[in-house]
């Protein structure tokens, strides 16, 4: 939904493309799972789509990020014994995976989605990407930088467009940095990135970036990202600023011009079936230093595909009959899947809460049972989170395939504070009824309003029972059963009366959860907030931060379960954009930190090495931890199924890289 | 026949039907469906209307009812309390159906009601007889259903079925008792006139006369005029009190039943009467035959329009032929002028049984003669050289010389002539040029 | 004319099976045709005469219907013979017409296809002779310009040129055989006088045999040469034509005589209906319409036939020794006819 | 002569209709909230430019700013000279996206109308000539199991039998396959089988009736007293008459199901049709391409009822073209 999220594009350091892997769940997803026959959850649907087509292709730079804990050598494609001597596997096969909607354009100038991304990145490699430790790994250019500020980008040499384009070089990029993304008609999707930079081309196959403030993480921001373009095709559009000719190009939709800059060339891209792709024998990653040996001989299948599998049954028959490679399975097949000949499915940690995130609504709109919120306390916030059994729902509900999600971090990130600094609520002794009541009358000392128990029952003022309703996803099954689950938990455990209501996704996310641009407050509207004067200003208010609680959509909710986000395990300040209180982009709930998120951000924008970034990580998730702006639940897992001769793939996060050196052991 | 005004009125009354072409749809013309008929139907009187399938009888019917709306003419119908009534100022009369209002009409309907050939299709099969019967007293504004069951029980009774037959369905019934619930709808109402097309051509003989006599018996007991529409003079005549019989939507004769009967004046009656089955063995004479079919109303023959069928036709003052021959001889003239002669079937049909070379010239005429039903020579030796010469140029496919030639020589004043009508007395005319010479009946008055 | 009739039925009886039991159309009837002769089965709706011409080459439909008998055509028994040589004599040797043209004819097919179709299922002739003939049929049964009407479709012609073109139809193939079930009934008088006079003509020029079905005295008188009069599936009467007109023997011959118009408002048609098809009284089946019904009427089967006179038979228990005729013959009837008719020709 | 000024005026008609049609379309779309401009103001809001301004840039951008008349005109023209405009969910001219997918919409969708066109009439007629028989019953039960389930239920099962169970048909459309070649007809084999049962079973009824009708008519009759044989008497005397009231209703009832099933068979069996076209285009707000696809259905639904009207007239020869 690009409409809806190119909303906040103007922030600073969120680009496009990150915003969209922020949100787990739009509402193309909940329209597949509708016909779906509502046996599928949309969960599971919305993970196939990206999943099984860029999950494991990390040069595309959406997903994979960084996160350098070390654990490797369990990749079988690592071949690090074998060294020299390796023998390199044969060239064969072909490499088809499945998504569930088309893609909207392969112009790698104005594409912002992960789909997409994919099927470009089969044929184009971008700057750079991160390993299998979430180490930098260049590709097309190298970067580096003394202080964080002034950035050298060394392109590679013998990267060669198709005929006529002939060699990449640096001016390829510094023309498309200054005659495209830095114009103001050029319109493209990077074009955020690149506003406060000054770029200059310092040498034949060198130039350099200066930015406004220093960044260290800036790579992992994926902000300096680029594609190589030929300069002749984008030239006569520059000239007559026609964004819209750029964008319809055909060249470029054609990515006739990719050279040995990717894996594969395109052989065709129709629309509603998909792309085919044939083996580039020329690819360039077969003569760098960098990576394993295998890269040596990379791509090792003669062809790949990307078909477009609307329905989940489809694309796992498909999966099963071997026609396609790999494809996302639903956890409650997976023992099944697994348990094939030709099959096997991995387990894959992810980032995205997908189904495991409680929103609470701390808008005025919210908390619909009475006078005071009490989702505004955070001890209320603390019982809610102390009174779902995360271990028994994920259980229930992905079969064991999840992680309990404790503060606004995967366990496998580096940024994760560690069990031992963070209370684990909803498990083990920080999960019942008596520690969850226990925490809601700490709550209730601190409303202004008479709310307490009554034979275990909550009631407010009015002595009646606090009733609460829980929006979840129409036809998604899992959803709805997430939901009941945490009805009958906020029953028992504090006395609370859900209801669950499903509703579709289109419809949350246009009447309750963002506003319209007319009930945005007016910007630099001022409040004081925890005692310190607050501005919204700059980009907020927008239609998820419209603005201080008074702001909100028109329809009312008090819990919803409909949103999974994106934790950003690579680059911990990408979160900025949700716990900065007023001046962060996405803010539907209406949290305002009680602790000093401000200047924990600052601490990590200005940090100068990873161990100050570290220390400002740690104290940003205790607190996220202490406070649950969100009631974090769980992470799902990633469980792609794939054909068993397949080599390459890992259960790591990170797994996807090095793409060119998978390949078939028939 | 009686000094008392007329129950119903028909003056001049016209329907054509226009016909269009072409892309707009222009009118190019019109079939003139009925053609200014008049007649008049007195208290207590059946009036027969006789005529062919497509005489234009039932159109007839359909616009003196308003079923369908006249193109022109006077329907004054002086029934229910109407009587009395003169003309207007401006020559209108406020009796005149065609003029009639939608209150007036609804008024009408219910004093002048029509049955229908066809009892089976005019009911609902869904809905028991009672119900349809009574639903004409409802539409009418009789809202207490015991007094409508009660009335239509009589009258169920009173046409021969009986009053448990109230509740029962269509299919239930035979023909002929479809026919007798068919009566007591149409009398449910108490109407002064019942217009009744063809009410029992659908039955049996034995249903027929069945059915005859009840009406015959409801009429004296409710006091109806009919009009009654029919195809058979056999019918007309056990229950008619006059007749017109109608050709080509006019009128080309009426009068009282019995006269009409022992001394019919125009060709086309004796034609119809002659077609009536003669239940006895012995008699087999073929009698006059009435051939062809009526043409079509969109283009009707000039003149007399029966002329072209009329065993009587007119010869012109040069020819004496037979009466056949002469007959024959007006058809093949017509079948020429419209290229109707089919040289080379003919020439193949006579090559049936013989050889290429046998076909000369006059073998080839006289198939044609054949084909015509003409005399291998006519009595009038001039006549018989027109002939020839026509029948030469027929075989040299010039059809435009031929008909020159024979429409130049056998010409009829019945095609020249429109007849008028002569009186024979106590109401009984003819439209016969055969009878020109009569007394000229004076002008067919409507305000006789 | 050979010693062997053309067509001979014995103890026909065909019964239908529906919803209310088992309905009997004709019940055991005998009779004959010979050789270019005209026979009539006369009798109200419902008599049953329809389905008995119908058995003879068992068009009615098999099953519900179920047809049992004997049916010698030229010494043939039809009733033993496979379908296939059914429908080789069907519409080759015996051939039919019914009652209503409009709806006997197929809408969708022109005339003369369906003239050729008959034709060309029996003969081996090429479409140009099926046409020629068929042009040449049409031409004989009175449609003026027939080879440009060929190839109309049904719905351009009148009634009475449907009518004409089914006769066609039916002598396509020359048969020996003519049946004519109602021919003229949905017809006007005036047509159906021209198609009885064509029929007249026909049977003069082809030399077939027709067996017509009507309900029609009048048209009985104009072409029959024997009549058998039918009641409720069985023949009530039966003699050559002369017979049953001059001196009907049958009470119910009778009624069906004083219901012709010519007799005027006198008679209000026969009293009552016809008996239920699927429980026939006891006795004569006309009995409980009959005006001369007596007890013995009503017991037992219908009484057999007597012979009156040569060729003259009727049902009719008063023929019966032991009872007095002269109650049912005293009906001036015959006599009744012939002044009428002197009164007519006038 | 009649037959040209009707097939003349019904064509005419035709083009009213999708005139009209069209116009509507226009219509919707002029007084519609235009996205494009929305994003436009948005993005312009946000940026702190002046909104207004920014919509009459875009507006000016887009020929917006013309007078309805004629940007309504424009309209027509493009329209009538097949410049349907960019498709933005798929960055390709729509004439282009429509006529990819049409490519393979037709290569089910023709087979199964002449499936059900033939089918259809003759298990109507079988039904028929066997009325209430069990002969009747079980084509009758037939076509109405395939009625009765859901398309997208049964394309699903049949997928899971054959494709994954049994493996013999791809679960995946090949859209590299050739038209006439086995892969294509192997492929498509069972999206055509399950439109045909479904679409089957009112063709069949209308069919059944009707000529069960025609079975008892008189001139049937007629045919076996000719000596017509039963199966050339159903052949030549029912099914020609039943095809006039059923080609009244054929056309009527393939479009829905064509419109209604299709997009679900299409999702099951990935084939990249008219109907996701349509959906997608729909979902993505492409309102080019959406529009492009109601004037494909608008030229099929027309189309096919002017065929409907021109075969029914030729079939029964009894209409009369100026009556209509």
């Amino acid at each position: 939904m690009p409409q809806q999220h190119g909303q906040i594009e103007s922030k600073g350091y969120l680009n496009r493309r990150q915003w969209l892997s922020m949100l787990g769940v739009g509402s193309t997803a909940a329209i597949a799972g509708c016909l779906g026959g509502g046996d599928g959850d949309d969960g599971e649907d919305g993970e196939d789509g990206s999943d099984g087509s860029d999950g494991e292709d990390g040069s595309d730079g959406s997903d994979g990020e960084d996160g350098s804990d070390g654990s490797d050598g369990e990749d079988g494609s690592d071949g690090e014994d074998g060294d020299d001597e390796m023998e390199m596997p044969e060239v064969q096969g072909s490499y088809i995976t499945a998504t569930s909607t088309g893609f909207e354009t392969l112009n790698p100038l104005y594409n912002n989605t992960d789909g997409a991304a994919t099927a470009i990145g089969r044929t184009l490699d971008q700057g750079y990407t991160f390993d299998e430790n979430g180490d930098y790994f260049p590709l097309v250019y190298d970067m580096s930088t003394e202080d964080g500020k002034v950035w050298t980008f060394e392109v590679r040499d013998g990267l060669e467009f198709s005929d006529p384009y002939g060699q990449v070089t640096a001016e390829t990029f510094v023309y498309q940095i200054q005659e495209l993304h830095q114009t103001d008609w050029g319109n493209t999707p990077s074009a955020v990135d690149w506003q406060d930079v000054t770029v200059e081309q310092t040498g034949e196959m060198t130039f350099q970036a200066e930015l406004e403030t220093s960044n260290v993480l800036w790579p992992r921001t994926y902000a300096p990202l680029l594609y190589p373009i030929p300069i002749d095709i984008m030239k006569p559009y520059v000239e007559d600023e026609d964004a819209k000719g750029l964008e319809e190009e055909q060249e470029l939709l054609e990515l006739g011009f990719t050279g040995n800059l990717g894996p594969f060339t395109l052989d065709e891209w129709e629309r509603s079936a998909g792309t085919t792709y044939s083996r580039n024998e020329n690819y360039y990653l077969q003569n760098i230093d960098e990576g394993p040996e295998l890269f040596n001989n990379a791509p090792y299948f003669e062809s790949a595909e990307i078909r477009i599998i609307s329905e989940q049954s489809s694309r796992l028959g498909a999966l099963e009959t071997g026609e396609i490679t790999r494809a996302a399975v639903p956890p409650e097949r997976v023992s099944e899947y697994d348990a094939m000949d030709n099959l096997k499915v991995l387990q894959q940690p992810q980032s995205f809460n997908t189904g495991g995130l409680m929103a609470v609504n701390m808008r005025d709109n919210g908390w619909n049972a009475g006078p005071g919120n009490l989702f505004r306390h955070i001890p209320f916030r603390q019982a809610l989170a102390s009174a779902i059994n995360k271990r028994e729902l994920i259980k229930g509900i992905r079969y064991g395939f999840g992680e309990p999600h404790f503060t606004w971090q995967p366990r496998f990130s580096k940024w994760y504070p560690g069990d031992e600094n963070l209370t684990l609520w909803g498990v083990d002794d920080n999960y019942g009824e008596d520690v969850a009541k226990e925490l809601a009358r700490e709550a209730f000392e601190m409303s202004d309003h008479d709310y307490g128990f009554d034979g275990g029952q909550l009631v407010g003022p009015d002595g009646n029972q606090v009733t609460l309703e829980l929006y979840a996803l129409a036809g998604s099954e899992t959803r709805i059963q997430t939901g009941e689950f945490i009805r009958d938990e906020l029953a028992d455990n504090l006395g609370i009366n859900v209801s669950v209501e499903s509703i579709e996704g289109v419809t949350f996310a246009n009447n309750y959860w963002s506003t319209g641009q007319d009930n945005v407050a007016e910007n630099g509207i001022t409040r004081e907030i925890n005692g310190k004067e607050v501005t919204w200003d700059g980009p907020v208010p927008g239609p998820s931060n419209p603005g201080p609680r008074e702001y909100h959509p028109s329809e009312s909710w008090d819990l919803s379960i409909i949103y999974g986000l994106n934790t950003y395990p690579l680059n911990p300040l990408t979160n900025e954009a949700f716990f900065d209180g007023a001046a962060c982009s996405y803010n539907p709930v209406g949290y305002y930190p009680e602790f000093d998120a401000k200047s924990i951000f600052e601490q990590m924008r200005n940090a100068s090495s990873q161990s100050e970034i570290q220390e400002a990580a740690n104290e940003l998730f205790r607190n996220v931890n202490e406070e649950m702006p969100y009631i974090t639940i769980m992470f799902p897992d990633g469980l792609p199924g794939m054909n068993a001769d397949l080599v390459g793939p890992t259960e790591s996060f990170f797994s996807g890289w090095d793409f060119g050196a998978w390949y078939f052991d028939r | 026949m009686t000094n008392s005004e007329p129950i119903l009125q028909v003056n001049d009354l016209k329907k054509h039907y226009p016909i269009k072409r072409g892309l707009l749809n222009r009118e190019v013309g019109a079939a003139k469906a009925v053609d200014g008929i008049s007649f008049e139907i007195n208290p207590g009187e059946t009036v027969g209307l006789v005529g062919e399938s497509g005489c234009g009888k039932s159109t007839a019917a359909t616009s003196i009812i308003r079923l369908e709306d006249p193109t022109d003419g006077e329907v004054i119908f002086n029934g229910g309390d109407r009587q009395g009534a003169s003309r207007n100022g401006d020559g209108t009369h406020p009796n005149d159906v065609t003029r009639f209002n939608k209150r007036e009409l609804k008024r009408f309907r219910r004093e002048a009601q029509m049955i229908f050939q066809d009892p089976a299709s005019s009911f609902n099969p869904r809905m028991s007889v009672g119900r349809a019967v009574s639903e004409m007293l409802e539409i009418h504004g009789m809202k207490d259903k015991h007094r409508r069951r009660a009335i239509v029980e009589d009258l169920l009774e009173r046409v021969g079925l009986s009053a448990e037959d109230y509740d029962r369905y269509p299919h239930e019934f035979s023909g002929g008792q479809k026919q007798r619930i068919g009566l007591a709808r149409a009398l449910v109402l108490n109407p002064d006139l019942i217009i009744a097309d063809e009410p029992v051509s659908a039955l049996d003989v034995s249903i027929q006369a069945e059915v005859l006599s009840l009406i015959d018996d409801l009429q004296d007991e409710f006091g109806l005029s009919l009009l009654f529409i029919s195809h058979d003079m056999g019918v007309i005549k056990s229950i008619c009190d006059r007749v017109a019989v109608m050709y080509l939507g006019e009128i080309v004769e009426i009068g009282e039943v019995e006269e009409l009967f022992r001394n019919p004046q125009h060709p086309y009656t004796e034609e119809l009467m002659s077609a009536i089955p003669n239940p006895d063995p012995r008699d087999r004479s073929e009698g006059i035959s009435l051939s062809g079919t009526v043409p079509s109303p969109t283009n009707p023959p000039s003149g007399c329009k029966f002329h072209t069928r009329c065993h009587k036709v007119v010869q012109s003052d040069e020819f004496d032929l037979e009466q056949e021959a002469w007959q024959q001889l007006l058809t093949f003239r017509q079948q020429v002028s419209i290229q109707g002669v089919d040289v080379d079937e003919i020439r193949e049909n006579a090559l049936l049984g013989r050889s290429e070379e046998e076909i000369t010239d006059s073998v080839l005429k006289s198939e044609v003669r054949k084909e015509f039903d003409l005399p291998s020579e006519l009595s009038d030796r001039e006549a018989e050289k027109t002939l020839d010469n026509a029948l030469d140029s027929i075989i040299a496919d010039d059809f435009e010389s031929a008909t020159e030639t024979l429409q130049s020589t056998f010409t009829t004043p019945c095609e020249e002539i429109e007849p008028e009508f002569t009186d024979h007395g106590d109401g009984h005319r003819s439209a016969c040029i055969r009878h020109r010479n009569e007394i000229q009946s004076m002008e067919l008055a409507a305000d006789d | 004319m050979s010693d062997e009739p053309l067509l001979e039925v014995e103890n026909l009886r065909t019964t239908f099976d529906t919803d209310q039991g088992e309905l009997i159309a004709v019940d055991g009837i005998d009779f004959s045709i010979e050789q270019g002769e005209t026979v009539c089965i006369v009798g109200e709706s419902g008599s049953g005469k329809t389905v008995a011409t119908e058995s003879i080459t068992r068009i009615v439909p098999i099953p519900p219907g179920e047809v049992d008998g004997s049916v010698r055509f030229k010494g043939q028994g039809l009733q033993s013979i496979d379908d296939e040589a059914l429908r080789d004599i069907r519409g080759d040797q015996i051939a039919h017409i019914f009652q209503n043209p409009q709806e006997a004819m197929n809408h969708v097919y022109t005339i003369g296809w369906q003239i050729v179709e008959g034709l060309k299922i029996h003969q081996d002739v090429t479409d140009e002779e099926a046409r020629a003939k068929a042009v040449e049929l049409l031409d004989r049964v009175g449609i003026a310009n027939a080879s440009a009407r060929f190839n109309d479709y049904p719905h351009e012609f009148s009634g009475g040129q449907k009518q004409r073109a089914m006769i066609a139809m039916a002598l396509a193939t020359d048969p020996d055989l003519l049946i004519a079930d109602e021919p003229t009934t949905a017809l006007d008088v005036t047509v159906q006088a021209q198609i009885l006079d064509l029929l007249n003509e026909l049977q003069d020029e082809f030399g077939m045999s027709i067996l017509l079905v009507t309900h029609d005295l009048g048209v009985v008188a104009q072409i029959a040469d024997r009549v058998i009069v039918m009641y409720s599936g069985k023949v009530m009467e039966r003699g050559d034509v002369y017979q049953i007109f001059e001196e009907p023997a049958h009470p119910y011959t009778q009624a069906l005589m004083k219901c012709l118009p010519e007799f005027g408002g006198n008679a209000g048609g026969i009293q009552g209906t016809l008996p239920d098809p699927t429980d026939p009284p006891d006795g004569c089946r006309f009995a409980p319409r009959c005006e001369h019904a007596a007890s013995d009427c009503t017991v037992g089967d219908q009484p057999a036939e007597i012979e009156i006179e040569p060729g003259h038979l009727a049902s009719c228990i008063y023929y019966q020794q032991g009872y007095d005729s002269s109650v049912v013959q005293n009906d001036d009837l015959g006599t009744n006819a012939n002044e009428r008719t002197e009164a007519a020709d006038d | 002569m009649g037959l040209g000024r009707y097939v003349a005026l019904r064509v005419a008609w035709a083009a009213a209709v999708s005139m009209i049609i069209v116009t509507i379309a226009f219509l919707l779309i002029s007084f519609s909230p235009n996205p494009e401009i929305q994003d436009a103001v948005r993005s312009a809001s946000l940026q702190g430019e002046n909104p207004a301004e920014a919509r009459e840039r875009i507006k000016e951008l887009r020929g917006l700013d013309q007078p309805l008349h004629e940007r309504y005109l424009d309209f027509m023209q493009n329209v009538y000279t097949l410049e349907w405009g960019w498709s933005d969910s798929r960055n390709q001219p729509v004439e282009e996206a429509l006529l990819e997918s049409v490519y393979y919409t037709a290569q089910y969708s023709i087979p199964w109308t002449i499936l059900t066109v033939l089918i259809g009439p003759l298990v109507g007629l079988y039904s028929a000539a066997n009325m209430y028989s069990w002969k009747d019953h079980a084509a009758t039960g037939f076509a109405f199991a395939g009625w009765a389930m859901p398309n997208f239920f049964f394309a699903i099962i049949l997928l899971l039998v054959f494709g994954i169970w049994l493996e013999w048909i791809p679960i995946t459309y090949n859209t590299d396959a050739a038209v006439f070649s086995l892969e294509n007809a192997r492929q498509l084999f069972f999206p055509v089988f399950v439109l045909v049962t479904g679409s089957i079973a009112a063709t069949m009824r209308v069919a059944r009736n009707e000529s069960a009708e025609f079975i008892n008519a008189d001139f049937m009759k007629t045919a076996k007293a000719k000596g017509v044989s039963p199966f050339r008497a159903y052949a030549y005397h029912v099914m020609r008459p039943t095809l006039v009231p059923l080609s009244t209703t054929l056309v009527g009832q393939l479009l829905a199901v064509f419109l209604g099933s299709s997009l679900l068979v299409e999702f099951v069996f990935s084939i990249p049709g008219l109907g996701r076209t349509t959906f997608d285009a729909l979902v993505a707000q492409d309102t080019n391409l959406v529009l492009g696809s109601v004037l494909i259905f608008t030229f099929i639904g027309v189309v096919g009822n002017l065929l409907e009207d021109l075969v029914f007239t030729v079939l029964d020869p009894r209409i009369s073209y100026d009556d209509r």
